[in-house]
């Protein structure tokens, strides 16, 4: 479970997050929604103790993040906004097992997530190429099957989709799903839910820094109007 | 709209993408300088300008290396905070580390002509280790040459003086860069433009 | 830290060129006298100039205060001998003398950082520099400005990128250098899509340039810069 | 208008393009859809001649691009899949102008485009905004604008529409359509069609470096079952 108590933050005295209070539990699937700017980027690097709040609180399962960061980061797996700023080797298979290299995994079972979490985002056998040489969507699949690759217990995805293609999206999604069955909670940040949202549990929509709309899609579709997302059917 | 566009006159294609490189290694110096750690050996701070000198000559070759640090000066001056511990203003270029500053272009296009044997750039795989490393220290007693004399002249101290404190304290860190430079060039993810 | 802060004083009302000239003809009497009664001149000339500036002595100071150390130490290396008498007044002074001029010089190009744009000294480049070079000087000027920030911030992301995959439980040797060649790479990365960019948007070598003029207020202060020059042959 | 004829072209001997053959005409929206890797952005790319063909030719207005690359760079506008891979300057203003200097337009004329293509993206008045400070959605819209400013007869655009939320993305649209009608034509690459494709006149369909499909909407839906892309009412 992440749990965030009346957190707050800002950027050299302008408020970006302004308390925030939110929860979500393990196996759930929330959505993370709102427009350019809304603070969903800095609220997600809140969840693996890539930013500290000002005031208040961020726990994962029960332990703030930053009085045990490994066990933060070990159980929150995170894919960041753009792919590019995330990659740390020079190849495909090296970057998918940078993780796991570092939960201090053997080797066979480092190999085994890499297979599998390529094959989850549809880049199966591509472990040798060049991340560089990679088209925009490939590579975002590749930042993806990175975060999978640690099999942690909560993802936390900064629009992944945008950039894939239908069958790449498909699969990721399929992937998620499996995942939320097995117990994982997912948290998805996104302005557009067309996608989705059929999969969501729940969704908390941002504005300005707060939390402006937290609940079960069908109940809260009306209050997203003029949240600057896209919602289905319109 | 014809007779304007007759007038453009485009920049190469090639000299773009070294140009590109050169404004982009000229920043990465900047980078470098921000933090300066004072050396209490020395009057001046121990920083990591001195590794980018070296691959700018190493990956731009002696032209466009030159060029890079040229442009390097010419930002501080301009006002871009490039120099040690974020500072600027033509003052730096005349200052104690002055010496050190100007020997930056030559240091660079020294190292190209020796590695590169001219101006059409060669893959570093073909140039043999003593080669680069020669070229790395003649560049090294260019850079302490420079700054050490000059400092001696615009702060009055006699040149033993001045070598003392300003060229002999960092040795030992001079080493470790230019160790850095060659495992950089022979992890072969950055190499020369060769078009 | 010391940068350009837009204002309405004299010196922002000058051109740069007339700026530069004043510092060249400054540093150049400076570097070649040492004695009290110049250093004294000089010293009344660099006030009115950072008066003309509304430069803020203290501050000043405080950014160039690595600087100062060694200004300080000078003549106290200087100043010590090895074998009797130990410590040689006489070449301590020369060199305090010496070393307060470099002072007097760092000050007057505060002024020029503090007025001037880097907008404006681009243009001031591309008037003086003939031919290619000065173009290419000048747009530099403008791309290490632009790049200096976004190359801080890719370290910044990598270390992100790294420590959100546990990178922190690697050695310190891998971490630097990963950091270290990364940051290369990413750099380099950086410099091809540039060149993709500046060929997209037609760069050439005659470009219309940003305009600078003379005014009134520059000619007395031209003369003043000529005046600063000559009297280094003095 | 914007032909290809029978183009392809490799890296490094893995085929991208392979005998490509189309035509944009002037006023024209069309859209190249299209999975990930399947060579949307190797293709836009050899529209201003920042690739060029290993064989077969692109012509714009009837000229070869290689032979006339200063025609082809001022009149084909192109937006990158990345924004941020496409600035040239620190600030809103002095990016926009960059084309317009490089054209070698007088001043007036230069500050009137600027001032047209900030007011076309919903960014008026901007100039003087520091580009890493603004959000994604508006990092997009200024990169659109520096395309705009160079007043192309064609505007080629690779993805405009990921991360951009959907006021942003409504003001975009909406240009992109009062361009069309002043006759410039436009291409677009995308993999998901629902958003644009009220407003096209036809989709050119790529698979494995080829054209799959090419023809009015309406009529080549069903063609475009297993193409990877996004399509309305699924
Ligand atoms: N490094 C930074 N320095 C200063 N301000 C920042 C920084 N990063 C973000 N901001 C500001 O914080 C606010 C929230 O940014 P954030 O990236 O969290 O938005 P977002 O909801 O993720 O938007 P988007 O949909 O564009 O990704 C924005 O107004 C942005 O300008
Ligand atoms: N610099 C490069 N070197 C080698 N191969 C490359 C390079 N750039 C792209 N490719 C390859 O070319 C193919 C087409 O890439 P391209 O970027 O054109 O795809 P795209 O259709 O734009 O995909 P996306 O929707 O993901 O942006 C991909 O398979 C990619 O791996
Ligand atoms: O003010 C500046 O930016 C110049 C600093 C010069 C530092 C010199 S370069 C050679 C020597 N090696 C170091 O690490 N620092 C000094
Ligand atoms: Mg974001
Ligand atoms: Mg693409």
């Amino acid at each position: 479970m992440i749990e965030f108590q009346s957190v707050s933050y800002a950027f050299d005295d302008v408020p970006v997050l302004e308390d925030v209070s939110l929860s979500i539990d393990d196996g759930e699937f929330v959505l993370l929604a709102g427009g350019n700017g809304s603070g969903k980027t800095t609220l997600l690097r809140h969840c693996n103790g890539l930013l500290e709040p000002d005031s208040g609180d961020v726990l994962v399962d029960g332990t703030p993040v930053a009085e045990d960061l490994i066990a933060a980061r070990s159980s929150v797996g995170m894919v960041f906004q753009h792919p590019r700023d995330q990659f740390v080797a020079a190849t495909v298979g090296a970057d998918v097992a940078f993780g796991p290299e570092n939960l201090g995994l053997e080797r066979r079972e480092i190999d085994r997530r890499v297979t599998a979490a390529l094959d989850a985002v549809n880049m199966a056998g591509r472990e040798d190429d060049q991340i560089d040489a990679l088209s925009g969507g490939e590579q975002s699949r590749v930042a993806i099957a990175g975060a999978l690759a640690m099999e942690p217990t909560h993802l936390v995805l900064d629009e992944p989709f945008t950039g894939l293609d239908e069958p790449a999206r498909r699969s990721v999604l399929d992937r998620l799903a499996s995942l939320m069955a097995d117990g994982t909670g997912v948290l998805l940040a996104t302005h557009d839910l067309r996608d989705v949202c059929g999969l969501a549990d729940r969704i908390i929509a941002m504005r300005n820094g707060r939390v402006a709309v937290d609940g079960p899609l069908a109940a809260v579709l009306d209050d997203l109007e003029g949240l600057e997302v896209r919602v289905p059917g319109r | 709209m014809a007779t304007e566009r007759n007038s453009v006159d485009l920049v190469d294609d090639t000299v773009v993408r070294q140009f590109a490189r050169a404004a982009v290694l000229a920043a990465l110096i900047g980078v470098a300088a921000l933090v300066g750690i004072p050396y209490p050996l020395s009057p001046a701070p121990v920083t990591l300008q001195v590794l980018f000198v070296f691959l700018a000559g190493l990956v731009l070759g002696p032209v466009w290396g030159a060029f890079s640090l040229l442009l390097y000066l010419t930002a501080g001056a301009a006002g871009v905070p490039v120099f040690s511990n974020m500072t600027a203003g033509i003052g730096v270029l005349f200052g104690q580390t002055g010496g050190y500053l100007w020997s930056y272009p030559i240091a660079a296009a020294l190292i190209g002509v020796i590695v590169h044997r001219g101006t059409t750039l060669r893959d570093l795989h073909d140039v043999s280790l003593t080669v680069v490393v020669g070229a790395l220290v003649a560049a090294t007693i260019v850079i302490y040459a420079m700054g050490s004399v000059y400092m001696s002249w615009v702060l009055e101290m006699t040149l033993w003086e001045a070598v003392t404190v300003a060229a002999l304290p960092f040795i030992p860190a001079e080493i470790v860069k230019m160790t850095a430079a060659i495992a950089i060039v022979r992890s072969g993810r950055i190499t020369p433009v060769r078009s | 830290m010391l940068t350009y802060e837009p204002d309405e004083t004299l010196a922002h009302r000058l051109d740069p060129r007339t700026k530069l000239a004043v510092q060249i003809g400054f540093a150049a009497t400076a570097l070649a006298h040492t004695t009290p009664r110049a250093l004294a001149v000089l010293s009344v000339v660099t006030a009115l100039v950072l008066f003309g500036a509304r430069v803020s002595i203290r501050r000043t100071l405080v950014d160039y205060r690595f600087a100062l150390l060694i200004l300080a130490l000078a003549p106290l290396i200087a100043g010590v001998t090895l074998g009797s008498p130990w410590f040689d007044t006489a070449d301590a002074v020369a060199s305090g003398l010496a070393s307060y001029r470099v002072l007097l010089i760092l000050l007057v190009s505060a002024a020029y950082v503090r007025s001037t744009p880097v907008r404006d000294s681009r243009a001031a480049i591309q008037w003086t520099i003939p031919g290619k070079p000065g173009q290419l000087l000048g747009i530099g000027v403008a791309l290490v400005f632009r790049f200096l920030p976004v190359l801080q911030g890719d370290l910044r992301t990598i270390r992100e990128g790294m420590a959100a995959r546990l990178g922190s439980e690697r050695s310190a040797v891998d971490r630097a250098s990963t950091i270290g060649i990364l940051g290369l790479t990413r750099a380099f990365d950086r410099a091809d899509r540039l060149s993709l960019a500046l060929q997209a948007r037609c760069f050439a070598w005659n470009p219309t340039l940003p305009s600078l003029a003379f005014s009134r207020l520059d000619y007395p202060v031209l003369v003043l810069a000529v005046a600063l020059a000559f009297s280094a042959f003095v």
